[in-house]
């Protein structure tokens, strides 16, 4: 029998995590995965990662995959590809299927660290071909550089819907609606933001009714539906397009678990181990990680991830219990801090109509996905001045501050807690250098001189499209809500190493838009 | 186009071998070790089978290997998973109907004993 | 609440809820308690199907031949549910001389015993069963052998019984029975007490513990089954296969896929974690054993492994037996691995037993105090 | 203890409903009626319907349809999904052919 001092099930974020600190601390341990590459999720996360730089924010997923992966093998972490993880078994025998035969393993601590998988919803003609998860999406453009489809509805504004609906549009998709049955927008105001300046429209409170075609899809309707799910006839709308994206979910894997004989519990984020903090289930030795012990965000996972590496390390007496307690107090306050603010996991469900500050919601950002040129003003992150200086559209408390970080002149304040909406200090100003509009994971920074030149104003906005707009191009002006609302010629695009791929497009408009305009679309019809 | 020639975040794919495949018969090109699926997705092939019961038409659902939906009969075997299945040169891929890559002759509700 | 009825039955397996049925339509109240919370959740979903005559046991043989005559042909018709019977023969199949010599003593055995069943050469198999490995060089063949889906069979019992109004309890866990002045007459669970005219004991390996609060034992152990299943393949064959040295044993499916069960040789001995749980060398070791028969399925993909408790009875026949020292208190239980087979007959046998009828089947081979010492 | 016990509580009759023609479990094909309407047969838990319909019981082992199939047979019994418990996790995790299970490599890489 092949034995380790630790076997990691699952080289995703959590899995990669455990084994780096397990690896650390003298254990030989082994990662295996079904997949040909390592990463799980990470490799097809292209977008920047919120929380603090303790939680590699302002970071890309994939980014963050291949420090993790150096990481691991930095510190001789085997990781095992194309190795798909069989059973479980009694003893903590674990059998692998890698090439054309079956190997044993045996371990004596194991972490299952085997992450989610998609949760579906079903409707007329949802097993057409073109029918697709927003994971399938992400896989085909982001790993296998296929456009999932040429025009898209998404379904599900949660965070992957919200994401995903933007990364389609940079595989250069159309994305013709993004649709929920759910009344409010479920993930981050600022991902919202990103993909109604684009002009997408939100259907809110409206379902899939049905998917159109024969052999595959070629339309779609949706209808409003009342407070107890059922459409309201007559409101029914239809749109052509030739892929339907799901995006309802994730629900933990964790069927590796239940086979072993772990104690499990049923929750409404579904099928979960019994843990305790560090991961520990009820079977001595097996540990579970990330999303199959419960969903949160990929930087909560490897923070996890990193936990029960560490527990392990103690549980096989590599450290000490006073070692490994130091160590976990320091993630756990990291976990801590992803934890707060309005998405926290305890707020799920909730209605919450008061910032941290008392400021009231936003009720259009939870509708239509943008905030009203009305509504902006109350946050203290959007200001008037003269000359140049960030206008800061973050109206949410999430956990994430590098635009504190990147600001060389310590102009933009968010202070101790992560999760506060980001100020201007009184005194600070503003170098013009767009570190800030690029650092921000959500998009939410721009930057405004409301007087440019007569009669003019300029904006810059963060820009992730292809092909990149040239300077002196003209275009039109696009409000938050992605309408035209004015001619707008491009001035400058700056693009730096330093702002990671973000490029800073500014661009002239009517001094009177300066407060509306937030996006810049290039042609007729073509928002990218 | 369904394949994404630059990307702004990814940029371009790095440089990848065309290989020549069939599907149903014809011939296509993809890229060696991409899996089946996407070649086929490039090809504008929607369809990766028929279902036994209903004879409904099926494609790419989860393209993670965890569904199945969009098994086919490569190189003779039945159900091969094609969304994590690496394509190489001169694989033989068909649609699947039911379990096998023959296609329906309207014979077969009365044997499809459910 | 209506904890009272002519006939409470414990354990609802495929004997209990059959047992239930006949006895439902012979007009008796019953009341069915199953310590799971799922019906029919230990052997008799945890089996490989056959519908068997060849390779009983003389004294079981006539059992398993009334059903295969009186009782499966028309079950699907009477349960008003497909119970993908099929009958479609047994071949016993084997590649060396000394399987040979093995299946040569099973049939004269059988055929003495009024069955059915000669030996055949490898040809013949292989025009029976044209998969066949060429290694094949014999095989007993009993024709008028079969298979039927078990889950849908316990099923299909508990349908119908429940729909004659039959109450049927999950999740009810019996602690012991109790007699009351002299007469088994009440079942006692954690939460409840239950009481029947007359009490049937069809709880697998349970039974033992159960029986022994009146005062009576029934030897056995339990043994492990593991069981796999592949995906769906295109209808090949029909028969019930199995080989000499019992490598392994199954069918094709209704469906399409193949069941096969078989063994590692560490069955008596294997572990468990509270349920019955495969290990990790047995599925192997099966597959092994079928593409050494069957080389054309190396491809078909595995879907799923299985195991299951099945009580052994001493000397690997059941007992389906009223005991006489506890009135009212009837057994059927240590079916040792083919119980599946003979359940419709069982089923039957038990309803005539609790309602006081003869038996349409000599039984007395298989009472409860037939165990006696040695010397 | 909300789990039902007693198989003859009273579901009322069955009655078909619009949308019980659409496929739940996507790889044995199983509709929604006929899921209904087995939970009228008395069949309660997830371990029963997929032994009765199949359900789950395809190429993907129940990955795909298991919440689905919960979220219809709970409706249909008035608890929540939550009190079900769901089907057993059984090997191997994904489907495996004949030959690579059987093929056991003894030596460490």
């Amino acid at each position: 029998m092949i034995r380790y001092d630790l076997i990691i099930i699952g080289a995703g974020p959590s899995g990669l995590s455990a084994a780096i600190e397990a690896a650390k601390r003298g254990l030989k341990v082994i990662v295996f995965d079904e997949n040909a590459k390592p990463g799980g999720q990470l490799f097809k996360q292209i977008h920047k990662f919120f929380g603090s730089k303790e939680h590699k924010a302002k970071i890309r997923g994939f980014k963050i995959g291949e420090d993790l992966l150096k990481e691991a093998s930095d510190c001789s972490v085997n990781v095992m590809l194309d190795a798909v993880v069989t059973g479980l078994y009694l003893d903590k025998e674990v059998t692998v299927k890698t090439g054309a035969g079956i190997r044993h393993y045996k371990a004596d601590a194991i972490i299952v660290a085997t992450g989610a998988s998609e949760n579906m919803v079903t409707f007329e003609g949802w097993t057409l071909p073109g029918v697709i998860g927003a994971g399938a999406a992400q896989t085909m453009m982001n790993l296998y550089h296929i456009k999932p489809g040429n025009k898209i509805l998404m379904l599900g504004s949660g965070n992957v819907g919200l994401v995903v609906s933007f990364q389609l549009m940079q595989a250069g998709c159309e994305l013709t609606a993004l649709v929920d049955a759910a009344p409010k927008v479920g993930g981050y105001g600022v991902h919202a933001s990103k993909i109604a300046r684009c002009g997408v429209p939100f259907y809110l409170s409206h379902t899939i009714i049905k998917a159109e075609g024969e052999q595959y899809v070629n339309g779609v309707t949706i209808g409003e539906v009342d407070s107890s799910w059922k459409v309201i006839p007559g409101t029914e709308k239809h749109f052509d397009v030739d892929t339907i994206c799901l995006a309802v979910g994730l629900s933990p894997m964790s069927q590796l678990l239940k086979m072993a004989g772990c104690k499990m519990r049923d929750t409404p984020g579904g099928f979960v181990p019994k843990c305790d903090k560090n991961g520990a289930t009820s079977i001595p030795g097996i540990f579970a990680a990330g999303d199959v012990s419960g969903i949160e965000e990929a930087s909560s996972a490897m923070i996890e991830g990193r936990i029960s590496g560490v527990a392990t390390a103690e549980y096989l007496g590599f450290i000490s219990k006073d070692e490994a307690e130091a160590s976990i107090k320091k993630l756990e306050k990291a976990l801590f801090s992803l934890r707060q603010g309005m998405f926290a996991p305890e707020n799920r469900g909730k209605a919450i109509e008061k910032t941290e500050e008392g400021i009231n919601v936003s009720a259009s950002l939870l509708k239509n996905g943008f905030v009203e040129a009305s509504e902006i003003e109350r946050f203290p992150g959007f200001t008037k001045q003269k000359g140049l200086h960030p206008v800061i559209e973050c109206t949410q408390n999430i956990p994430c501050n590098p635009c504190q970080e990147a600001c060389p002149k310590n102009y933009i304040k968010i202070g101790e807690k992560i999760t506060s909406l980001p100020t201007l200090n009184e005194a600070g100003e503003c170098s013009g250098c767009g570190m800030c509009v690029a650092s921000c994971s959500g998009q939410a920074i721009f930057l405004v001189d409301e007087d440019y030149g007569p009669g003019y104003a300029s904006v810059t906005i963060p820009y992730e499209f292809h092909p990149l707009p040239a300077a002196g191009e003209d275009g039109r002006a696009l409000d938050r809500s992605g309408k035209e609302i004015c001619t707008a010629k491009v001035i400058d695009v700056k693009s730096k190493k330093a702002f990671d791929h973000t490029h800073l497009l500014t661009m002239r408009v009517p001094a009177e838009m300066a407060v509306k305009a937030r996006f810049f679309c290039r042609q007729e019809g073509e928002n990218e | 186009m369904i394949r994404i020639e630059e990307h702004p975040i990814l940029g371009k794919p790095d440089e990848r071998k065309e290989v020549a495949f069939t599907c149903d018969g014809k011939t296509l090109t993809g890229f060696e070790g991409e899996p089946i699926a996407a070649a086929l997705k490039a090809a504008g092939i929607m369809i990766h089978r028929y279902t036994k019961r209903q004879h409904k038409p099926r494609g790419i659902f989860c393209a993670i290997g965890r569904c199945t939906d969009c098994v086919m009969v490569v190189d003779g075997i039945p159900n091969v998973r094609t969304c994590v299945t690496s394509l190489k040169e001169g694989m033989d891929v068909r649609t699947q109907y039911g379990v096998s890559a023959r296609a329906w002759t309207g014979e077969e509700e009365s044997n499809d004993k459910i | 609440m209506g904890n009272c009825a002519d006939v409470v039955i414990i354990g609802g397996g495929v004997i209990g809820n059959a047992a239930a049925y006949y006895l439902a339509k012979k007009g008796c109240s019953v009341i069915v308690l199953e310590k799971s919370d799922t019906i029919g959740d230990g052997g008799s979903s945890r089996n490989g199907g056959g519908v068997r005559q060849s390779g009983r046991d003389k004294r079981e043989l006539p059992l398993a031949m009334y059903g295969v005559k009186n009782l499966w042909p028309m079950l699907s018709e009477e349960l008003e549910m497909d119970v993908e019977y099929y009958q479609e023969g047994n071949l016993r199949l084997g590649k060396t001389d000394s399987h040979i010599k093995i299946l040569q003593r099973l049939t004269d055995k059988a055929t003495a015993s009024g069955l059915g069943v000669r030996m055949i050469k490898g040809l013949e198999a292989r025009e029976i069963c044209p998969y066949l490995s060429d290694e094949v060089i014999g095989a007993s063949w009993c024709p008028t052998d079969g298979h039927a889906n078990p889950l849908l069979v316990t099923l299909a019992y508990y349908r119908k019984a429940r729909r004659l109004g039959v109450r049927f309890i999950t999740g009810e866990e019996v602690v012991g029975i109790r007699k009351i002045k002299g007469k088994a007459r009440q079942v006692v669970t954690h939460e409840d007490i239950y009481e029947g005219g007359t009490v049937i004991l069809a709880a697998g390996y349970d039974s033992r513990r159960i029986a022994s609060t009146v005062g009576i034992d029934v030897p056995m152990t339990q043994a492990e089954l593991e069981v796999l299943v592949t995906e769906t393949q295109p209808p090949m064959f029909y028969q019930m296969l199995g080989t000499a040295e019992a490598d392994f044993y199954g069918h094709q499916s209704a469906h399409g896929s193949f069941v096969f069960g078989g063994s590692s040789g560490y069955e008596d001995v294997n572990k468990d974690n509270g349920t019955p749980v495969t290990a990790s060398i047995t599925a192997p070791c099966i597959c092994r054993g079928i593409m050494k028969y069957f080389p054309c399925l190396e491809e078909a993909k595995i879907v799923r492994t299985w195991a299951g408790w099945i009580d052994v009875c001493v000397d690997h026949i059941p007992v389906i037996s009223q005991a006489e020292e506890v009135s009212g208190f009837i057994l059927a239980c240590g079916f040792s691995g083919h119980g599946f087979g003979i359940s419709p007959t069982v089923g039957m046998l038990l309803s005539q037993m609790a309602v006081g009828e003869s038996t349409v089947l000599d039984i007395s081979k298989f009472r409860y105090d037939r165990f006696k010492a040695k010397i | 203890m909300s789990k039902i016990k007693d198989r003859l509580i009273d579901m009322g009759e069955f009655m078909p409903m619009p949308g019980d023609d659409m496929v739940i479990c996507r790889c044995e094909e199983v509709t929604k009626g006929e899921i209904r309407k087995a939970v009228h047969d008395g069949m309660f838990t997830m371990t029963e319907i997929r032994r009765y319909l199949r359900t789950g019981m395809g190429l993907c082992q129940g990955q795909t349809c298991g919440g689905l199939v919960k979220r219809i047979v709970a409706g249909e019994l008035g608890i929540s999904p939550l009190e079900l418990e769901p089907a057993a996790s059984r090997a191997p995790m994904r489907p495996v052919e004949m030959k690579v299970l059987g093929n056991e490599i003894k030596e460490a890489q």
